[in-house]
């Protein structure tokens, strides 16, 4: 890499005041053709491009972002990571992820700062309980890595959750993916960009697609705000957008895009090592390296691409957390956001080819595909480079909603993540 | 120590009342009307905290809701809070409160140490570094977090309240400046329902500061003290202090907390008061009051304590009469800094000021401070400031008068403050909560709010740039006339007179030049508590971090609690330097509330603690208290889980009344769950639509257990319906399940199938049900009622009766969830303790024995009843669930779900199916959530065949049983699987799902 | 307290609060006072304004002119009848009485045919008074409602926190408020919590001839009724 | 914070009273039995989900639990008008056609 990151770049550009760092990634101005085009510069759209680049030596790949780089979804999530899904097919797709994610910082020499906190999944009810051990159990038996929790033992890692019964809904136990963890949103795009771009992917920003151009039920390439682009693969990789994008191809999904808020705190001493989420109360709570408290509410239950929802949601989502952990009700939020998730049917992503030759989506993540980033790249750059699926993500094609194989991850993800 | 007090006339602090309070472990004297901030300026305290990233000494920047270094820690224990702003804390009579950096200790401090390397971490380091080895990220990371956050979270639970607060009105002013209050009485005087809030303790805004402007004759105060008093006089308008809007929503909703008793010691907060009260106002027309705030200029060790900002410095005079320095340097490229020179001159500090203008301000103001005794230095910014903890000096370069250039060296003077003003910036924020958008104005250097506002949005005042005061009134006066317009009303009154001054054009420089290439020089800070500096912004722009949201992002410029309030603006124009573009090309980084931190305790309001969600109780549930019931927690429900008696753990009380059940009589209240009445002449065809089975040949008198599927054909509620008359249904739905069918009724209902004629009322709060349980039953049936026949040819197994029992009108259903002989009594909830009791009573003879939900389960499970939500997860079909009996598929109509359990994949082969499994070894409960294994040495990943949902130990069978959904289960009678959990494995046979009377013979008995 | 014996006892939603122990004669202060009328009864009717004789067979029963527009209430010495819904009302009035006229109602319907029915809720509503000077700031703690735009005579269904209820407002003086009987013990804390501030304190209730809704506080105590 | 008016309570009310109920206007296949598993898997699951103008149902379940017929704005939620879902749909059957 021309570029190599380490402490010893550090000293040697600090010494020369920091003027010879090379861009992270290049800013071509976009060629006419491509191999691939890539619609989306969000981690997924990025990690499909490196992925592309890096295993099936594609890479004369443009990845087409209307905005700037990861400055979607993957801007504004609350970076839960982890692979406890509930169904044989989810977890080992996530699992696949997971496994990236363990080595991505050196992979893409670019600290994502993937940090292995664990995350926990707090059960107020017998039937959360009932849950938590169905999950543990079908994660342990698919190689994921899976404790449950005493209420004792909740409170001996996180010494500020109440575990009293003086709350409306006391806590009865929990599961536990010691692995599960947290990582830098940001740096997992840009790390991504700067890979494919050393690897020659051109990365186009500020450039919306706004048609697609299909010939006899065969993609040929995109209508951008900056001129036509040809390729004769497409894929998809919008989050949000998706059905917009689908629509230029006459094409419906089982989609609805949501808003989804988060919000901070202000920057603290550390006071919680782990994530905790609970679906009963719904909220949930980690704290950041820099300090602030990150807080995820639900979804918004209408229908918006306005990244913003509705004051209620995060009214709701502070009294929940003030119901677990009583103390923060004295802590202050420091500023809120939203983003719009693509919510599909069954909780699960659609990593699909469609009935238009060499159009790709990747979408439907909805609240919880942040963790996914390197794998659903990884399985996505397979299924464009063979026209064909990945093992992993066959289970997740369109067809699915037409013969009932869903996969249905609701019960494991009623609150987002 | 600087710092010290100075009379003022018209200061805000009341000398009458002197104070005390602790700072780190000293105490120090102010008074009444000082903030924190002022208090310790006034003592000489100028190191506050050390920043965030290098550990730098920092000290009191700003005097309001800017203030980015002064974040402490106020009181301890319960009350304690961290982070807040020195500048915005009121002080009070006792007073505890600390610094939150410094590791050690605030004034020796390791991260300093570190920080003097920081020409090594540039922004973004981490991101380049601490990736070998692997293994030792989680060990750096430690010390990353250590060394980073402010203050403290409480440990202990809040022992303060909050509320909230709906508003209706026509009018929310939002800032009590000149401009506010000015907008609030013409709106006012209108008679418009108006409110107007400010954060400030006090009315005035800048007013409070500046003493120089008569509007209409008066003093500022003075004007201020007449709007006031005329605005209580006028009973339509609400006027809030120390109330900050933090947030604009859509339709003009802003929510606004306001600190109710945060300025009182502890010991005098009212219990019965909130601390804190969040304002949600719904106002037709919002006014936009929020002024401006003074960014300081961008310099070498701009950073050093001492120095600040020049309208801080001249607040802390003129409010709090507290003299920053005494011998101050003020660095200007504007005229109104120039003021607070001058105040500063005529109390005796002395002043130079340094205005980066080859022809400085205004003649008649030079001349004024030339007056007063300052000297000024034309053409002149500081290069970099000297001093450590404490400035000491500052070194001056000459400027070149158009090119942002050094064109000489400039004096070195010997100051112990700084002051530096690069003009005002707009409080725009709430304008851009939702999506409205600031513009550049090139002439006076900021984004501002276009004078035309938005939709029921009106700007007035220094949010649209106009600095001086005469503009800004008459600009005031003029746009809320527009707006009284537009509601028809006229305005009264002309606009505050205001002499107008000449002024000279700001000079559009952000950050001082010190003849060195960016990066190379002494730092100088943009952005205070990220310690990002003007050569990160060059430096992440060099790595093509182009967007201003990747600047934002890569460096954490306005990522603070301060959200950039002075940094923001000289990032972006260093951010367009760097890329050779306009400032309004490069744009702004996305406002998003809170405009300040709210507490999440304003914003929960009365939603915690007892009311954080509803507790719903039966009409029966003080007798079960008095049982000493234990609960469980089923939706918003407390249902009895099981009645110990002295001495029982739940296993043995759940023993005894399983078996005093199946022996001789339980009861349990069956109130909970949801009761819908469904009435009309299509009721029975509605319920052919709804669900799965077929309803049309259901007699009145007649009860049927019913499945409803979600239109993926999968289950989603059960229940048992009665036929009460050929039009008339008491549908039963599962207590968790009962709001979401009735809705589902209804919409189906209503969007679907209109032209039925039904209607559905929810009635499961009029009845209670209590639920007669046991062979002996119908004996405790009929001590209680005389005018229903019990006999068992009269009365049959699913039949439902109206009559009276304990003399109370009843519906009597005699359905079963146990497979024994069981009854239903339905009556009016109001009678539902009293109906309890009366079976208790009847039934002591057959030692009637009360149960809870966990015994409910075993004696359901026995007999291979399902629950919803436990045997089934949103995937199960009828068919999987061997119900394929509660499926009519040759009904007419195609019921909801129908079409789906003939797809392909549902109608497959290789589904899950529900089973009941046998314990090899009968002492063995399998734990529920217990994944199945067809052999013991399957590999991870292993083939799950499916999963245990149910499992007791059957005391009436004298041991284990369970259900499980098993992959082809129903051709799997017999086999032999393994039941796995956390590493063990236990065999278990596959049986039939029905444990206990397969004939049913108890339950028709 | 309860009678025991052989008459049947009944409880209302709110009677683990025990008000009748705590309630005090009113007073005109700065207090938010309060209490529950329990035991009256209630019905929700359901039918068509289409259809002929509807509207005439619930007046001619119950002497209430039905209300059409939206959130109207009719009042009489005998109770009220509100609009909820286009095609739905809530009679409230004496159990007694009210369960004569939901008799005379569903025969009347029966005999003309309409498509119309009443079902009794009387088990599972309940009604609190609120009053005193600040007892729509009270209600403005907790819901979103306009609650001050309400005109006389004129009832509102909304939330309070999480609770649906259905605020009915007669006078000046004071409002009332339906709720269900499972979320009682939320609505009722919530309503003590929200009045706090201002002082909260129950209320001795009497029955009042002229008023709608006090008048059926009047004896006869509500009896067994055999339906 | 969504601002609905309710076409049977005929008033604006907050967001919070009601319930968001989903496209509007979605049809059901007359006879499913006669369409096949994609036809059917489309009208269970696909959406139109536009970025713009969208024909949604409300149910206001805390005053008259009506469900009714709203044109919203997805990106700037504007409403355009709500109606009873029978005026609704002639206004909507106008514009699809
Ligand atoms: C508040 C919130 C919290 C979340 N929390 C978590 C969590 O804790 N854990 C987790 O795993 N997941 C979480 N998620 C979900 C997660 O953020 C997403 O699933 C994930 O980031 C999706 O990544 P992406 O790259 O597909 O999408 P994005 O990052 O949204 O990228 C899509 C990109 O496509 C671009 N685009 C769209 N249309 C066009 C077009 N026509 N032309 C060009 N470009 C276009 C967009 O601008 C965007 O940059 C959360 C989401 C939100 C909103
Ligand atoms: N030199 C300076 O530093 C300075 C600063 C501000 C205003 N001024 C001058 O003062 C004159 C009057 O200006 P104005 O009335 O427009 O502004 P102002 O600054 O005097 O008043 C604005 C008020 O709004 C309050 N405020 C801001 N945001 C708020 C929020 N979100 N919630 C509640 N309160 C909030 C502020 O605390 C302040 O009291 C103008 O001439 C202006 O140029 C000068
Ligand atoms: C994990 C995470 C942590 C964040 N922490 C902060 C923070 O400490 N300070 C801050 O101002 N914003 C923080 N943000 C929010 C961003 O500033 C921003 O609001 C968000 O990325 C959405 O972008 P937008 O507001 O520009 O639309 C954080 C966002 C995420 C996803
Ligand atoms: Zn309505």
């Amino acid at each position: 890499m021309a570029n190599r990151y380490s402490l010893w770049s550090l000293i040697k550009n600090g010494l020369k005041h920091h003027e010879s760092w090379q861009p992270a990634w290049k800013s071509p101005q976009p060629k006419k053709n491509y191999d691939v085009i890539i619609v989306g510069g969000g981690g997924h759209g990025l990690a499909t491009a490196y992925y592309l680049a890096k295993e099936h030596g594609i890479k004369n790949v443009a990845v087409l972002e209307k905005g700037y780089l990861g400055g979607g979804n993957t801007a504004r999530n609350t970076t839960i990571i982890r692979s406890n899904y509930l169904w044989d097919e989810a977890a080992h797709l996530y699992e696949h992820g997971l496994k990236l994610w363990e080595g991505l910082s050196q992979d893409l020499n670019f600290n994502v700062m993937f940090s292995q906190r664990g995350v926990m999944n707090v059960g107020h009810t017998l039937q959360d309980m009932r849950d938590i051990e169905r999950r543990a159990n079908a994660n342990l038996l698919n190689g994921v890595d899976a404790v449950v929790m005493t209420p004792q033992e909740i409170k001996d890692m996180v010494p500020l959750i109440d575990i009293s019964h003086r709350t409306r809904y006391p806590i009865m136990g929990a599961s536990f993916q010691p692995r599960g963890g947290v990582a830098r949103h940001d740096a997992v795009a840009w790390g991504f960009a700067r890979g494919a771009s050393e690897l020659g992917v051109d990365i186009i920003e500020q450039c919306e697609v706004t048609g697609l151009i299909i010939e006899g039920g065969r993609i040929k390439g995109v209508n951008t705000s900056r001129g036509d682009i040809m390729a004769d693969r497409v894929g998809c990789v919008a989050a949000g957008n998706s059905s917009v994008l689908a629509k230029m191809a006459g094409l419906r999904l089982p989609l609805e895009s949501h808003p989804l808020q988060a919000f901070v705190s202000e920057s603290m001493k550390p006071c919680i090592d782990t994530v905790v989420m609970s679906n009963a109360v719904h909220g949930y709570v980690s704290q950041s390296d820099k300090g602030e408290l990150v807080i995820g509410a639900g979804i918004d239950s209408y229908l918006g691409y306005g990244q913003r929802g509705s004051p209620h949601v995060i009214e709701h989502t502070a009294a929940a957390i003030i119901e677990m952990f009583p103390s923060f009700s004295r802590v202050r939020m420091n500023r809120q956001w939203g983003g719009i998730v693509d919510v599909s049917p069954d909780a699960c992503p659609i990593i699909s080819k469609t009935r238009i030759k060499g159009l790709y989506f990747n979408c439907g993540w909805g609240t919880g595909g942040f963790k996914a980033t390197p794998g659903s790249g990884n399985v996505f750059a397979h299924t464009i480079a063979h026209d064909d699926p990945h093992p992993l993500n066959r289970a997740f094609s369109l067809d699915r909603f037409a013969t009932g194989h869903l996969i249905d991850e609701h019960g494991a993800a009623a609150v987002a993540h | 120590m600087s710092g010290y007090r100075i009379h003022r006339p018209g200061e805000r602090i009341n000398r009458q009342k002197p104070l005390s309070f602790i700072f780190d472990n000293v105490q120090y004297k102010a008074f009444s009307g000082d903030t924190l901030a002022s208090a310790l300026l006034a003592n000489g305290v100028r190191l506050i905290g050390r920043s965030f990233k290098y550990g730098r000494p920092r000290g009191i920047v700003g005097f309001g809701a800017e203030e980015p270094n002064a974040l402490i820690q106020l009181e301890t224990g319960a009350h304690t809070v961290p982070d807040l702003k020195a500048t915005q804390v009121e002080l009070y009579q006792g007073l505890l409160a600390g610094s939150t950096t410094g590791y050690p200790s605030l004034d020796f401090d390791l991260k300093g140490l570190l920080g003097k390397f920081g020409r090594f971490m540039p922004p973004g380091f981490y991101y380049k570094t601490f990736m070998e080895p692997v293994k030792a990220w989680p060990f750096y990371e430690k010390f990353i977090r250590k060394a980073a956050g402010y203050g403290r979270a409480p440990v202990e639970a809040d022992p303060e309240s909050y509320d909230h607060l709906h508003h209706h009105i026509d009018v929310l002013v939002v800032g009590g400046g000149a401009a506010g209050l000015w907008a609030a009485t013409l709106a006012g005087r209108a008679g418009l329902k108006t409110l107007l809030v400010d954060e400030q303790a006090e009315m005035g805004g800048w007013l409070l500061t500046e003493r120089r402007s008569r509007i209409d004759g008066l003093s500022g105060m003075d004007w201020v003290g007449q709007r006031l008093a005329e605005l209580a006089s006028l009973p339509n308008v609400t006027v809030l202090p120390r109330t900050t809007a933090f947030a604009l929503h859509d339709l003009n909703l802003v929510q606004a907390v306001e600190l109710l008793q945060d300025h009182l010691p502890l010991t005098e907060r009212n219990a019965a008061l909130p601390r804190q009260r969040l304002h949600k106002i719904r106002a037709h027309q919002v006014i936009l009051a929020s002024g401006a705030i003074e960014r300081p200029l961008v310099f070498g060790y701009n950073d050093v304590p001492g120095v600040m900002t020049a309208a801080a410095g001249h607040s802390y005079l003129n409010r709090y009469g507290v003299a920053v320095g005494r011998e101050v340097l003020v660095q200007t490229q504007n005229d109104a800094a120039y003021e607070a020179a001058l105040d500063l001159a005529l109390s005796g500090v002395k002043v130079t000021l340094a205005d980066a203008r080859q022809g400085g301000a205004a003649a008649w103001r030079q001349q004024a401070l030339k007056n007063a005794g300052a000297e000024l230095l034309l053409g002149h910014g500081i290069a970099k400031v000297l001093g450590d903890k404490s400035v000491t000096g500052a070194q001056l370069v000459k400027l070149d008068g158009r090119n942002n250039q050094v064109i000489g060296s400039g004096p070195r003077l010997s100051v112990d403050t700084v002051l530096s003003s690069g003009g005002l910036t707009s409080t725009v924020h709430l304008f851009c909560h939702n999506g409205g958008r600031p513009v550049w104005n090139q002439q006076q250097l900021s984004f501002v709010c276009p004078d035309e506002g938005r939709e029921n949005i009106a700007c007035v005042g220094a949010i649209t740039g106009r600095w001086e005061l005469s503009d800004a009134l008459s600009q005031t006066h003029a746009a809320v006339a527009a707006l009284l317009l537009g509601h028809g009303r006229g305005s009264s009154g002309k606009a505050p007179a205001v002499a107008h001054e000449e002024v000279a054009a700001p000079r559009a420089i952000f950050r001082l030049p010190d003849g060195k290439p960016e990066g190379h020089g002494a730092k100088a800070f943009v952005d205070y508590q990220n310690d990002v500096a003007a050569a990160d912004i060059h430096t992440a722009i060099r790595e093509n971090y182009r967007s201003i949201e990747h600047v934002k992002r890569y460096t954490a410029l306005g990522f603070g609690t301060d959200q950039g309030k002075l940094s923001n603006i000289n990032g972006f124009a260093i951010a367009a330097e760097a890329l050779g573009k306009p400032i309004a090309e490069v744009g702004t980084t996305t406002y998003r509330p809170s405009y300040t931190p709210v507490t999440f305790g304003a914003l929960a309001g009365p939603h915690v603690g007892e009311t954080f969600d509803p507790r719903r109780y039966t009409a029966i549930h003080a007798s079960h208290d008095a049982r000493k019931a234990e609960y469980e927690v089923v939706g918003q429900w407390l249902r009895p889980w099981y009645f110990p008696k002295a001495g029982e753990d739940l296993h043995a009380a759940v023993n005894r009344e399983c078996l005093a059940t199946r022996n001789s009589v339980g009861v349990m209240d069956a109130s909970t769950l949801g009761k819908i009445d469904v009435k009309g002449p299509d009721a029975r065809e509605f319920l052919n639509r709804i669900y799965s089975n077929a309803w049309s040949k259901l007699d009145p008198g007649k009860c049927r257990y019913g499945l409803m599927l979600d239109e993926n054909g999968m289950v989603m509620d059960d229940g048992v319906t009665a036929c009460l008359a050929d039009d008339h249904f008491h549908m039963t739905t599962t207590t968790g399940g009962a709001a979401r069918v009735y809705s589902w009724l209804e919409r189906w209902h209503q969007t679907e199938w209109p032209e039925l004629k039904v209607r559905f009322t929810t009635t499961t709060d009029h009845w209670a049900t209590v639920a007669v349980v046991g062979p002996n039953s119908r004996k405790v049936l009929q001590k209680l009622c005389t005018d229903i026949d019990f006999d068992k040819e009269a009365f049959k197994f699913m039949d439902g009766r109206t009559g009276t029992v304990a003399g109370l009108p009843a519906r009597v259903f005699r359905i079963s969830f146990s497979g024994e002989l069981a009854y239903e009594i339905n009556v009016d909830a109001n009678y539902g303790r009293y109906m309890w009791e009366e079976v208790m009573k009847a039934g002591a003879e057959f030692d009637i024995t009360p149960y809870g939900t966990e015994t409910m389960h075993v004696l359901r499970a026995e007999k291979g009843f399902i629950i919803v939500g436990q045997d089934t997860d949103g995937s199960m079909s009828p068919n999987d669930l061997a119900m394929s009996w509660a499926v009519g598929m040759k009904k007419p109509f195609s019921f909801l779900g129908k079409r789906s359990l003939l797809r392909s994949h549902t109608a497959g082969d290789g589904r899950k199916q529900l089973v009941g499994l046998l314990p090899l070894d009968p002492k063995v409960v399998l734990a529920e959530g217990a994944q199945i294994l067809s052999n013991t040495d399957d590999t991870v990943p292993a083939a799950m065949q499916g999963h245990v949902t149910s499992s007791y130990h059957s005391a009436f069978l004298g041991r284990s049983i369970a259900m499980a959904v098993l992959k082809d289960g129903s051709k799997r009678e017999g086999d032999t699987v393994f039941v796995w959990a956390h590493g063990k494995s236990v065999p278990a046979q596959v049986v039939s799902s029905v444990f206990v009377d397969k004939e049913g013979v108890r339950q028709h008995a | 307290m309860p009678k025991q014996g052989f008459q049947p006892f009944m409880e209302s939603p709110l009677h683990h609060f025990k008000l009748d122990a705590e309630a005090q004669p009113r007073r005109t202060d700065g207090r938010i006072w309060c209490n529950e009328l329990p035991h009256l009864g209630y019905a929700v009717l359901r039918g068509d304004t289409a259809e002929a004789g509807f509207a005439q067979l619930v007046e001619q029963v119950t002497g209430l002119a039905l209300p059409l527009k939206a959130g109207a209430v009719s009042q009489g010495p005998q109770g009220v009848l509100m609009w909820t819904s286009p095609d739905e009302w809530l009679l409230v009035s004496h159990r007694q009485r009210l369960a004569d006229w939901t008799a005379q109602l569903d025969a009347g319907f029966a005999e003309h045919k309409l498509f119309a029915q009443t079902v009794d809720s009387s088990g599972g509503l309940t009604l609190a008074w609120l009053g005193g000077t600040e007892h729509l700031t009270v209600l403005r703690h907790l819901g979103v409602y306009d609650f001050e735009s309400i005109p006389l005579g004129h009832m509102v269904s909304t939330v309070l926190g999480k609770a649906t209820v259905q605020v009915i407002r007669l006078d000046t003086d004071g409002v009332f408020v339906v709720f269900r009987r499972s979320f009682a013990d939320y609505v009722w804390r919530l309503l003590r919590r929200a009045a706090q501030p201002y002082g909260f304190a129950v209320c001795q209730l009497e029955a009042r001839s002229d008023h709608p809704l006090f008048a059926q506080l009047a004896a006869p105590r509500p009896s067994l009724i055999l339906a | 914070m969504l601002v609905i008016t309710c076409p049977y309570c005929q008033e604006a009310r907050e967001e919070e009273e009601f319930s968001y109920a989903g496209e509007a206007y979605i049809a059901r296949p007359a006879v499913p039995e006669e369409v096949d598993d994609a036809t059917w898997g489309d009208y269970v699951f696909h959406r139109k989900n536009p970025r713009g103008w969208h024909w949604e149902q409300w149910q206001h379940v805390a005053g008259c639990r009506k469900v009714f017929a709203v044109k919203r704005h997805t990106v700037s939620y504007e409403i355009a008008g709500s109606w009873t879902l029978a005026d609704g749909k002639a206004l909507y059957l106008e514009e699809q056609a």
